[in-house]
């Protein structure tokens, strides 16, 4: 199996597929190396740049093979490593793009978020390490790949969200995400450990292949497939193991938060979407085990219970935090909205347009968030009144990402979620489009709250903005840029989506 | 050929001219654009004129000139064109001529009594002239129907014109929204007719009233929306008419007219006389022989005309101003036209139209120069003795008067005589229920002579009754001249037509009968006459003229006779107090306009009142409660957030429990 | 290219006009609002379409390109007009220019956003007429909604906010209501489309090629899509019951805002259920006439009736364009020419009329600062050329002829009437034509209190005669009314070629 | 031989005992130990499943398992020790600013 | 500080059931399953050795297994990982104060900060 590049002269190795999760790790430990050569030194520029560019690279270098097709069918499909234990693929790659954006901007708003932090170079390697866990679940072949490479994700997340020590926010936030963390990943571990009772094996083709034939432990594996459900739930902040996310992502620093809810879940889903798919193949299940039935439930429940909450939120920060449920919901659809005939790669293909979308817009928005606490303006809207004319440029950023999120165009918001839509009535399932729709109305409610605060609400305080933070403001025009760019140039992320989705089925 | 046809837009258009150039640049011009107004008019009174005698020459016109809207694929084209035959080629002349004498007339009533606003009234007139005389030219339904209207939006702005204060704008407002209710039905009839015919031309072998005649002899196939053609053709002509009733100011939609009294006086001729109130009736001959067709219709126009005459002249007895009584002589002598329509006497009808324009304007134009003389106090119990102080004004108003009273041998005697004879002629000859309509209009003869006099005596007769009255203002040439023109009018138009003297001389002077008796085949009242008997039945009962004439005569000065018995005092006192609960009706006009203000204010106010709570509360109420209940319940489950981890996991646990219960009982597992 | 220019040259202008300084920012905007006007004029002058676009007529100025692609269909960049959307194009950019000449006055703040914005929305309107292809139309519809919530927010009155989210937020989900039921409709079609291009779906529509889907039949289906789309377009243009974020959206909006509300974006939704559920699914129409055309009579008396209670000089007008919009939707089911031909006349008219309405009461307002009727009296004394405009404007509404408004009217009432979809459609006709009644009751009566009489205003503003720039505009849009009304074939000869192929499976002509 | 049932019910049992801790006891450390528990739990399937299927994978799989645990559990403490120093409790119970 | 572990039984027990429910569930699924007959270790095989082949990717080992080769470098970087992370956290930082949360928005602390600036005296409870 050579996913050898066409246009390349002497061809890499198949190891080199993993690249971009090499990268990442590497710069992680580069800057553990740094910071233990000058621990005293928050030279944040240097680390920030280091970080950024580590990500930026993993970026270029997975885009890079996404452009030549590594991985897919058109240079052999799909590259198999260490025993089948890891695979990369198209969508592996497409998902890489996210978690290494998403890093690459969190890491360059964090220089000013941090400036004034200890332990800079932990917090930097702590990201790419969180990254790198995110590479390798959705590279994911294996059930002990995923749920080693899930906790590689989870652990440094941990840390990260109590990064502010001596705040009391962002300590308990790091304590309930770790405490339903470590419920869900022992549920994850029990479920994995009763599908392997049920079917001899971790591998997912080779659970698809034990299943084919039938089997008698139907309930376990039904349950053990509920339970590993419920550790992906964590990650992605689905309905019921969702209780961590208001508060992780209140409590914690801002660009953690936009890293969490943005990467992390989308990790998440990369991983649902990997397993359910290849290791629970809809054609090839006993009955019995409808999986995309508890999706449904998921999803409507995950949206509906997020949308509801954020509407009547008072801190802009943690509405963001419902509204990523909410999300998380819609996102659900790619794996609701399965069938056995159906077109299946559309769907999960417009489901991961979404969580790139996503990626961009909902990052922005924490990073907004970030920016304002800099500012040191508090969190609540009324907090945010009238800053639309004191940071003209942020506060347009920012309702782009509102609108964007809102499902409003000339966004890329609009395409992904409509997308979503169209694709799960496509695939038939009309009434979770209405569902979503209902909810999207909704969140349109609450999204322009924030818009309201910063444009239409007449200023009440006197507080003066300090400096324009670089970094933070290149990641948020950045954001803002993408995710304005994203609506006419949706056509790549669509297709891509949809053609690297295929190749799972 | 460069014919005078080819200018007969000019007439149109000469007036609109003069509103525009009145409204641009009025304000530079001297006098405020009278001048320009009256060279406009006097203008196209010329052409009328030079129309008029081409036409007696026997030649007619019917040609389209611009399409309005062009339908393609076999979809119907609106259009707008000219009509020109000796009806509409009669009213051009008078109406021309009396709005040149009404311009002339505002030089004394309006310039030299330093009103304000000159360029929009000139405007407004020029745009009233011009708008009547387009529905004048018309040769189809609907281009009536658009200048009708435009007719409708000058009488606003001109009844309207003292804006500033309370009385003017509101009695606009009512000129036009009562009319508006009339045209309402008008226009579902324009509708109908396009529906019906796919035309609405008035003329010619395609021409609405011609397929509707062969529609019933079965020639021709339209659609009638499942009804017998004949029904059908009655309902699309009393929805027309609808329209009439409200223009013409017919019972139950007169009650805006005496309001437009608040109009400035020339106005109120321009109104009564010649445009707008006159255009029902024209509208009813002009498509005469469509209603030819339907004896219901007939009746019901014949009906409602004698009503009118007769409810209208009840009402005029006791009013105290002037411009009162004449607004309810108005009313009264256009339900005398649409009594002679509905009765069969078209030419009746046509031929009172025209004197009535005659005497109507010179009566109106005499009492704006008593107002003027009495500093626009309109009272008449404030005048008397002004006889001798203008004898001009006395002279030429007890001219129209006795027009309008119907004395021989004024104007109004031959016309209102011949319309009540027709509606005779044709009651006994078949169609009983004429009778009962020519009862009333006969009754209303005697109320109409009785209170022209009283007006009359009343003020000119007697001593001065207040310290203007004593010493009134003089009037101009301006004033006079339109009088003196107007008052031969009323003295001698009535000569065109003397049926009775026909009759009994035997000489042809019937004139108005030979002219209306010639033009465009289908359009002529001998073609009418076929289709009254054909179609409606009505057949001419043999009466002489002479002895109806002399009856409608007699209750004529009767009438007159009571009214000087009463009033030739020189301290006159109001006997009207003698009829008690009756004057207190009639004064109120028999509460016409408290029910319509009854229907405005407490039928209409109040629902559309609790329309509006209807709509705030309940449609935008579900709307708000749908965002509350959203909220709310949004509220609600957030509090599952309560912010205790352990709280967390025993959620957690229960809904792993659930889904893991519920997937189990669902696939078997147990 | 000569639409994505037009299209183009509005954002540009837009993004110029949102950088430069506050003090030019309207002269600016008004200036290089200019461009778009030329540029439409132009079109129109070159414009060549004969019959629909989405039925096979020729379309004028067309781009067809690939965008992308989603599930098997393609999406297109494909827009073109034909002569439904090329009156709405004209009237878009006329209308936006006068709207921000007559935000000179009253808009003191923020103008450089303002006029942007303005500016913004009119390239989405211009998008929404011109799409052809359904994502990008739909690109177009929602964008509007964006600068639409904040001309209503920022500059709008006491309760803009309220008002602001409620439009959002309504007209919102009625996009989403309607996409579901239209895309599941596409869906319904299978391998008959191979595109998002509304002629391809509307050409396959017709030709009966839906099928069912996701457990419906083709012809619920079909019902299911088409009540849908009904109700998702029905709140924006508004119908009866959906109406209720209208009267809020237009008291609260700045006057030119309320000008692009009434004027153009109402009109998106009577061109979009003309484009939509009238040409694909006549059938389905024809079936719902009864109910539809109810609603279309309940609207016009409805709305009136409304109207007539208000004592706020714009909810007056507001409730009115619920009035007059109904009339569109009777036109629009009588499917004759002139029915639909005369809805989408009325829908130009009605948008040069209710936009010189709302600027007049924007011009009295920007003086007195209050609309309620009973607060002044007279005003025509003080202002005798905006209340002499406005007693015209009032009289166009209600359907004065020789003004536009009475030709639009006249067209649908006798296109209703000679209606053959229905035996009651006379009756119905009748009815809904009792709204020329009413319109003339409560535009009378509002004007015979404020404007005439004797002057009385209690304000502590000084009310004197508006400047040249604010009456400007208001006499633009009275002569173009004019206009219209004298040669209504201006337009009507374009819209009855594209419209007469949509009544081929209709009651005739 | 013990019938592959009896480890499931066993580990089934540890699980939910763990769990039950969760639910009920308020310590954050007990909470920790809790999840150890539960995690091993997992482990009696994975172990008693590797014999049943005759491959190690199961057994493997474990000492990962079991690795993850000792990882989490210095996260866990680290955490542990903070919340300690801001709030002085270790009670998660009375963790609440954040809520709603 | 943690106390001596005492049996107390109370309401706080109660959402305890919920595991308990968890349980019975469980039960009644493994109690239903039918099992196949179990294969076993070949008796000559090592399983340690095969665990430690499996680790590395290696096919020596006696029992079959699925290659843990890219797990256990996964791990080291989660060891890694967590050891940063928990040495992050558990130091301890000199002179520092605890802030706390600003879920009001920070107003309280703001109003705090400038009514000191006005020397007024803050009554901390």
């Amino acid at each position: 199996m050579s996913a050898l590049l066409a246009l390349q002269s002497s061809p890499l190795p198949d190891w080199a597929a993993v690249a971009p999760a090499l990268i990442l790790a590497l710069t992680g430990l580069l800057l553990l190396a740094i910071d233990s050569i000058n621990p005293t030194s928050s030279n944040s520029p240097v680390l920030a740049g280091i970080s950024t560019a580590g990500s930026l690279f993993a970026f270029a270098v997975a885009g890079w093979f996404l452009i030549e097709g590594t991985g897919q069918a058109a240079t052999g499909g799909e590259i198999s490593l260490y025993g089948d234990a890891l695979v990369v693929d198209g969508m592996s790659l497409f998902f890489t793009l996210i978690f290494t954006i998403v890093a690459a901007m969190v890491s360059i708003a964090s220089m000013d978020y941090l400036s004034k932090q200890r332990y800079q170079g932990e917090f930097y390697a702590l990201v790419l390490f969180a990254a790198t866990g995110m590479v390798l679940m959705s590279m994911s072949n294996s059930l002990a790949t995923a749920f080693v490479s899930l906790e590689l994700a989870s652990l440094p997340s941990y840390a990260l969200v109590g990064f502010l020590k001596d705040n009391k926010g962002s300590i308990e936030a790091a304590l309930k995400y770790f405490l339903i963390g470590a419920l869900s990943s022992a549920v994850f571990a029990f479920g994995i450990s009763l599908v392997y009772a049920a079917t001899g094996s971790l591998l997912f083709p080779d659970v698809a292949r034990a299943l084919s034939g039938g089997t008698g432990m139907t309930g376990v594996l039904g349950m053990g497939m509920l339970m590993i459900l419920g550790g992906f739930a964590f990650k992605t902040a689905s309905v019921p193991f969702h209780f961590w996310a208001p508060e992780a992502y209140e409590g914690a620093p801002a660009p953690v938060s936009a890293f969490l809810s943005s990467a992390s879940k989308a990790a998440g889903f990369a991983v649902a979407f990997r397993v359910f798919i290849e290791a629970f193949p809809i054609t090839q299940l006993p009955a019995g085990v409808d999986w995309v039935l508890a999706f449904q439930i998921l999803a409507v429940v995950t949206m509906t219970l997020g949308n509801f909450a954020a509407a009547t939120q008072e801190n802009v920060k943690r509405m963001l935090a419902y509204s990523s449920i909410g999300h998380a919901g819609y996102a659900l659809i790619g794996l609701a909205a399965l069938s056995a005939n159906g077109p299946n790669a559309n769907v999960l293909g417009a489901s991961m347009a979404h969580l790139l979308v996503y990626g961009f817009m909902n990052t922005g928005a924490f990073l907004f968030i970030a920016l304002v606490e800099h500012w040191g303006v508090g969190r609540t809207f009324e907090d945010y009144n009238g800053l639309g004319a004191k940071a003209p440029m942020a506060s347009v950023a920012m309702s782009v990402f509102m609108f964007s999120l809102a499902g409003l165009p000339p966004f890329g918001g609009f395409f992904s979620k409509y997308v979503l839509f169209y694709s799960a009535i496509e695939a038939g399932f009309w009434w979770l489009a209405a569902v979503g729709a209902i909810n999207s109305a909704l969140s349109l409610f609450y999204y322009s709250r924030v818009v309201k605060a910063l444009w239409i609400e007449d200023d009440t305080s006197s507080l003066e903005l300090g400096s324009k933070p670089v970094g933070l403001y290149t990641a948020i025009l950045f954001a803002a840029v993408g995710t304005l760019l994203l609506l006419p140039a949706f056509r790549p992320v669509i297709e891509t989506a949809q053609t690297v989705a295929a190749a799972l089925f | 050929m460069a014919g005078i046809f080819d200018f007969v837009p000019a007439i149109v258009l000469l007036p609109f001219v003069s509103f525009l150039v009145a409204l641009a640049v009025g304000n530079r011009l001297p006098k405020g654009g009278a001048f320009a107004g009256i060279v406009a008019t006097a203008g196209s009174f010329l052409l009328s004129v030079a129309t008029f005698f081409t036409v007696s020459g026997g030649q007619t016109y019917n040609q389209t000139i611009y399409t309005w809207a062009n339908g393609l694929d076999g979809a119907v084209t609106l259009t707008f064109g000219l009509l020109i035959d000796p009806l509409s080629a009669m009213m051009l002349v008078i109406v021309t001529l009396i709005a040149t004498l009404v311009h002339v007339f505002s030089l004394g009533y309006m310039n030299d009594e330093g009103e304000t606003g000159l360029p929009r009234y000139y405007a407004g007139l020029g745009l009233f002239t011009a708008s009547m005389l387009g529905f004048v030219v018309a040769d189809n339904l609907l281009m009536a129907f658009m200048f009708f209207e435009l007719v409708g939006l000058c009488s606003y702005l001109l009844i309207g014109f003292w804006f500033r204060e309370p009385g003017p704008p509101s009695a606009a407002k009512k000129a036009f929204l009562v009319t508006r209710f009339g045209d309402y039905f008008f226009l579902v009839g324009v509708v109908a007719v396009f529906a019906t015919f796919g035309t609405a031309a008035f003329a010619g072998s395609e021409s609405f009233p011609h397929l509707a005649e062969q529609a019933l002899h079965g020639e021709h196939s339209v659609n009638t929306f499942g009804f017998e053609p004949r029904t059908w053709f009655t309902i699309v002509g009393l929805l027309v008419l609808g329209g009439v009733v409200g223009k013409s100011a017919q019972f139950p939609l007169h009650t805006w007219l005496p309001d437009a009294m608040e109009g400035p006086t020339p106005v109120s001729a321009l109104i009564h006389a010649a445009t707008m109130v006159a255009a029902g009736v024209y509208l009813v001959a002009r498509m005469y022989g469509f209603y030819a067709l339907s004896p219901t219709s007939l009746s019901i126009i014949a009906l409602i005309g004698g009503f009118t005459a007769l409810f209208a002249a009840t009402m005029g007895v006791v009013k105290r101003e002037i411009k009162q009584v004449l607004a309810y002589s108005t009313i009264s002598q256009y339900g005398y036209m649409m009594l002679g329509l509905g009765g069969g006497g078209y030419i009746a009808a046509t031929f009172h139209l025209m004197t009535h324009a005659f005497f109507k304007a010179l009566l109106f134009l005499g009492a704006g120069s008593v107002i003027i003389a009495m500093h626009h106090n309109e009272n008449m119990w404030e005048m008397g003795g002004l006889k001798d102080k203008m004898p001009v004004t006395y002279y030429t108003f007890l001219s129209g008067s006795l027009a309008l009273a119907g004395i021989v041998p004024f104007a109004g005697f031959w016309s209102k005589d011949e319309v009540l004879y027709e509606t005779l002629v044709h009651g006994l000859g078949g169609s009983p229920i004429l009778l009962v309509a020519y009862a009333m209009g006969l009754l209303a003869v005697f109320f109409t002579g009785f209170y022209t006099f009283r007006m009359v005596l009343l003020t000119f007769h007697g001593e001065p009754r207040s310290q203007t009255a004593r010493d009134p203002h003089g009037v101009h040439w301006n004033v006079k001249g339109p009088l003196v023109v107007l008052g031969i009018l009323a003295a001698t138009a009535g000569l065109v037509n003397m049926t009775p003297v026909a009759e009994l001389t035997g000489l042809e002077i019937e004139f108005l009968h030979q002219w209306l008796g010639h033009g465009i085949e289908g359009l002529t009242s001998h073609h009418y006459v076929e289709l009254l008997e054909s179609q409606a039945g009505y057949h001419a009962a043999e009466i002489g003229p002479i002895v109806p004439g002399l009856v409608s005569l007699a209750l004529a000065l009767a009438g007159a006779g009571l009214a000087y018995f009463l009033y030739n005092d020189a301290e006159p006192t109001e006997h009207t107090d003698k009829l008690g609960g009756a004057k207190t009706v009639l004064y109120n006009n028999y509460y016409q306009d408290e029910y319509q203000v009854w229907l405005a204010n407490s039928l209409v106010q109040p629902f559309s009142r609790g329309a509006d709570k209807f709509d705030q509360g309940v449609v935008d109420g579900v709307v708000n409660g749908v965002s509350s209940v959203s909220l709310l319940s949004g509220n609600r489950v957030r509090r599952i957030q309560s912010g205790v981890v352990s709280n967390y996991a025993v959620l957690l646990t229960l809904g792993l429990t659930a889904l893991i219960l519920g997937f189990g009982l669902l696939g078997g597992w147990f | 290219m000569l639409i994505e220019g037009l299209i183009a040259v509005a954002f540009v202008a837009a993004l110029v006009v949102f950088v430069s300084p506050n003090e030019y920012a309207g002269r600016l905007a008004a200036a290089l609002s200019l461009l778009p006007i030329v540029g439409s004029l132009y079109m129109w002058s070159q414009f060549d379409a004969t019959g629909n676009a989405l039925l096979g007529g020729s379309i004028a100025f067309e781009t067809d390109f690939v965008w992308l692609t989603l599930g098997g269909l393609d999406v297109h960049w494909f827009v073109g007009l034909d002569g439904i959307s090329m009156p709405l194009v004209v009237l878009t950019t006329i209308l936006t220019t006068l709207a921000i000449v007559s935000a000179w006055t009253p808009i003191d703040t923020r103008q450089s956003q303002f006029y942007g914005l303005m500016l913004f929305m009119e390239a989405n309107l211009l998008g929404v007429f011109t799409a052809l292809d359904f994502f990008v139309w739909f690109v177009f519809w929602e964008a509007v909604l964006v600068p639409m919530y904040f001309l209503v927010g920022i500059w709008g009155g006491p309760r803009r906010k309220y008002a602001a989210i409620k439009f959002f937020v309504y007209t919102n989900i009625a996009s989403l209501a309607m996409f579901i039921g239209f895309i599941a409709l596409v869906f319904g079609l299978g391998d008959s489309v191979s595109s998002m291009r509304l002629p391809e779906i509307a050409m396959a529509l017709r030709g009966g090629e839906l099928g069912g889907f996701a457990g419906l039949d083709a012809g619920a289906l079909k019902l299911a899509a088409f009540v849908a789309m009904f109700i998702g377009f029905g709140v924006k243009v508004p119908i009866v019951p959906l109406h209720t974020w209208l009267p809020d959206a237009h008291v609260e909006a700045p006057t030119p805002a309320s000008v692009m509300l009434a004027g153009v974006l109402l009109k998106m939704g009577t061109y979009a259920l003309l484009r939509f559920n009238f040409t694909m699914m006549p059938d389905v129409a024809q079936a719902l006439v009864v109910p539809i055309a109810l609603i279309a009579v309940i609207s016009v008396i409805y709305g009136a009736v409304l109207a007539l209670a208000q004592q706020d000089l714009k909810r007056i007008v507001a409730y009115s364009s619920v009035s007059s919009m109904g009339y569109v939707i009777l036109g629009l089911i009588a499917y004759t020419t002139y029915g639909v031909g005369g809805a989408t006349f009325q829908m130009v008219a009605h948008g040069l009329i209710s936009g010189l309405m709302f600027m007049a009461v924007g011009v009295i307002y920007n003086t007195t600062h209050t609309r309620m009727v009973g607060d002044m009296s007279g005003i025509a004394d003080r202002m005798p050329v905006t209340s002499g405009i406005f007693v015209a404007g009032a009289f166009g509404y209600m359907g004065l002829p020789l003004m536009a408004g009475f030709a639009g009217e006249f067209f649908i009432f006798q296109g209703a009437f000679a209606s053959t979809v229905h035996a009651a459609m006379p009756l119905f006709t009748a009815a809904a034509m009792f709204g020329i009644v009413i319109v003339a009751g409560y535009l009378l009566l509002a004007m015979q209190r404020t404007l005439f009489g004797p002057f009385r205003f209690d304000g502590e503003y000084e009310v004197t005669e508006a400047a040249f720039h604010d009456v400007a505009p208001l006499a633009v849009l009275l002569l173009l009314v004019i206009v219209l009304g004298v040669a209504p074939d201006l337009f009507f000869q374009m819209i009855q070629q594209a419209v007469n192929p949509i009544l081929q499976t209709g009651g005739g002509l | 031989m013990v019938p592959p049932q009896y480890y499931l019910l066993l580990s089934a049992a540890v699980f939910c005992i763990g769990l039950f801790g969760i639910l009920t006891r308020r310590n954050a450390l007990l909470f920790l130990m809790s999840v150890e528990l539960m995690l091993n739990a997992a482990n009696i399937n994975l172990v008693a499943f590797s014999y049943v299927w005759g491959n190690v994978t199961g057994q493997t799989f474990g000492l990962f398992t079991m690795a993850i645990a000792a990882a989490e559990v210095a996260v866990g403490l680290g955490i542990i020790l903070v919340l300690y120093r801001d709030f002085g409790d270790v009670d998660v119970t009375k963790v609440t600013t954040m809520r709603w | 500080m943690t106390t001596k572990p005492e049996l107390n039984l109370g309401s706080h027990l109660v959402p305890g059931l919920a595991a308990v429910a968890l349980f019975a569930v469980m039960a009644a699924v493994f109690l239903t399953a039918s099992f196949p007959e179990p294969q076993g270790f070949a008796n000559d095989a090592s399983v340690v050795a095969s665990i430690g082949y499996a680790m590395f990717d290696l096919d020596f080992g006696g029992i079959s297994s699925e290659s843990f080769l890219v797990a256990f470098e996964i791990i080291d970087i989660v060891l890694v990982a967590a050891l940063v992370g928990a040495v992050m956290l558990a130091r301890r930082e000199p002179g520092t104060t605890t802030v706390k949360l600003v879920s009001d928005g920070g107003r309280r602390l703001r109003e705090t900060l400038s009514k000191a600036e006005n020397g007024e005296t803050e009554d901390e409870s």
